[in-house]
């Protein structure tokens, strides 16, 4: 079966990202395809590559990278949304003037519209939603 | 039609409205700070109670297993599942809702 | 209804229902709910909108927020019709335990192109019942 | 001592649980979603006219504005402030406690 | 108070109350405050941490989060008598309301320096009349 | 008087940083003196200068930047609270290996320990704290 999973909270503060990184992991460990991961409001924040939780705790955006790479996840991070948070890539963050080296999208999300989000809803036979 | 609450019964109302808009032969998963909902004798326990027989309740365990909350301290008849629970749970029901 | 569509090799739109339960302003969640049904709605599903418990505030009259520092987004909902959005369930429970009638709601409509774009009203004003109804018909249910 | 509270009492039970420690001579103010809570006729009002007596009660005006909630409207004796009043509350009081 | 203490050119220490009314790993409030809690501790300052409505949860017996794969902090609460905090007002009402008794709480104790290091409980169980006086008494209340 | 601010959730999601931001406004037009603006939770949020919101919405790290260089305000965000949701000033972007370019605490922040807001509970007259 063909899951989506939509994040709204960003890491640490509530516990949505968790909840929607056990899930995803269940999901794939009971043989099912995740379509795409998407992140909105807050969620974006989970694909920040400067935070540095401590070292006896859990690291929300590594988990999410290493999950990605492992299984060619598609982690998609909310243009609009970011952008009000200041979440940027490369591309963004050249466009908006902030400087050489200020991009702080983590490894393995990528940035776009919320058209894919929408295409998740039309493609999976399944959209789970973790928020607050 | 599979509906989860993550939130406390006794915070807030998301709970009650959720179980206002099930029907019969709905599910109703309790994650995250809304597993509190699931114990018995309390404040908010009638509201289950009393949709028990037309709505299937569950609990996410490893979420009560951090708020302390045993298998005996829960109102009769709510099951507890893992996340391999909840993606089988998801996987039967057509559409999922959250309640936020 | 997805084996169908696999079986034509055409796609049948998928309801989608958006489900509002929070106040505008305090929290950003209404805003930007209403940005995903605006882009929702190029994609040719059938949307609809579910407004209860505190959701209904989104739609309330006279909405001023100079005051505050923030843009009101209130109008747009008004918008929504021109782009083939018009379904916006009201659940009357929850405008009874806050003291609001139908009055106290902004005025929204569209113009039925099937029926001599007649000006129509968008609001459809449901009981709970119903409402847990429309939610049980949908395919995809998004709330924020 | 001055009370805010910034939930809707249709949403969460902070206001609720904010005016059960209420003492009298106490000050409690309405901010954000709060400002639902001043609605006159609805669910949760009861609550507030309850203490009217006790705890006087304001209402940040520009957040009241901002949901479309006139004077009229709104529970009788409540007094609407802006945010120079909502600092010389906090003057007033000794201690302001925040209901998050 | 204050004012007092400008005028010996001494500091008076001030009454600093915590307010937990949130549950425990649902979201990081809890954990942030203690964290502010072990901080504040180091200032001299007449510290008491209240525990109301969901915020009863944070004291709980039992917890294992291995499970959700985040940090169980609730044994934290019991170091916090070392640092001189040593009074946690635990409101009755919010206990029984969620079907608690004292008995389902971790114990907490501290050893009193002005009573021959005897060990006693940090836990103070009180009305919601009784913690509203305790609020009353305070000099700075911080909620988180 | 002396006022302090705590501001516990970060910019646009919650209305909390809005308030507090009217509400410091308003403390200095009445002739009161801000001792000192501390974020913590996800207000630390706030300080982070890769925010592009969208033009016709308002700026709220750049509002507060400007009340601060205008009046001469400390604003300080939690170090701890910083570092788990990816807030880092050049010294702390150092430190982890972030790169070169990568702080993202806007101007007018500084970094600091929750001392700082003890100390704001010790001397000042007034501590409001706005947050969800």
């Amino acid at each position: 079966m063909k899951f989506s999973i939509l994040v709204n909270e960003g890491p640490y503060t509530h516990q949505a990202s968790d909840t929607a990184l056990q899930f995803t992991r269940a999901v794939l460990a009971k043989g099912h395809e995740v379509m795409r991961v998407f992140f909105y409001h807050d969620g974006v924040n989970v694909g920040s590559r400067l935070t540095v939780p401590p070292q006896d705790d859990r690291n929300l955006q590594k988990s999410w990278s290493d999950l990605a790479e492992e299984h060619k996840l598609d982690l998609v991070v909310c243009i609009a949304a970011a952008q009000r948070r200041g979440i940027l890539d490369e591309g963004e963050a050249k466009r908006h003037g902030k400087g050489e080296g200020a991009a702080n999208l983590a490894p393995g999300f990528r940035i776009s519209g919320l058209g894919q989000l929408i295409e998740m809803g039309i493609e999976s036979d399944r959209l789970v939603v973790f928020g607050d | 039609m599979l509906h989860t609450v993550n939130k406390s019964p006794f915070q807030t109302t998301t709970l009650q409205s959720c179980l206002r808009h099930t029907r019969k032969g709905d599910a109703v998963l309790l994650i995250e700070d809304g597993v509190l909902g699931a114990l018995k004798g309390t404040d908010a326990s009638g509201d289950i109670w009393g949709r028990r027989v037309e709505v299937a309740f569950y609990v996410l365990g490893p979420d009560a297993d951090a708020r302390g909350i045993t298998k005996e301290r829960m109102i009769d008849g709510i099951n507890v599942i893992d996340y391999e629970g909840f993606v089988d749970l998801v996987a039967q029901h057509k559409t999922s809702q959250a309640w936020l | 209804m997805s084996e169908a569509a696999k079986g034509t090799g055409k796609k049948v739109p998928k309801k989608f229902l958006y489900v509002n339960r929070k106040a505008p302003y305090g929290t950003i969640y209404a805003l930007e709910a209403l940005e995903v049904v605006l882009i929702g709605a190029a994609f040719d599903q059938d949307v609809s909108l579910a407004f209860l418990d505190d959701g209904v505030f989104q739609l309330a009259n006279g909405q001023d927020t100079k005051g505050i520092g923030m843009k009101k987004f209130a109008n747009t909902y008004r918008a929504l019709g021109d782009y083939g959005v018009t379904k916006f369930y009201v659940e009357k429970e929850s405008l009874q335990s806050r003291g609001l009638t139908l009055g106290d709601l902004q005025e929204i409509t569209y113009e039925d192109e099937n029926d001599d774009f007649k000006e129509k009203p968008s609001i459809i004003l449901v009981s709970r019942a119903e409402l847990s109804e429309v939610m049980a018909q949908q395919d995809v249910v998004l709330s924020f």
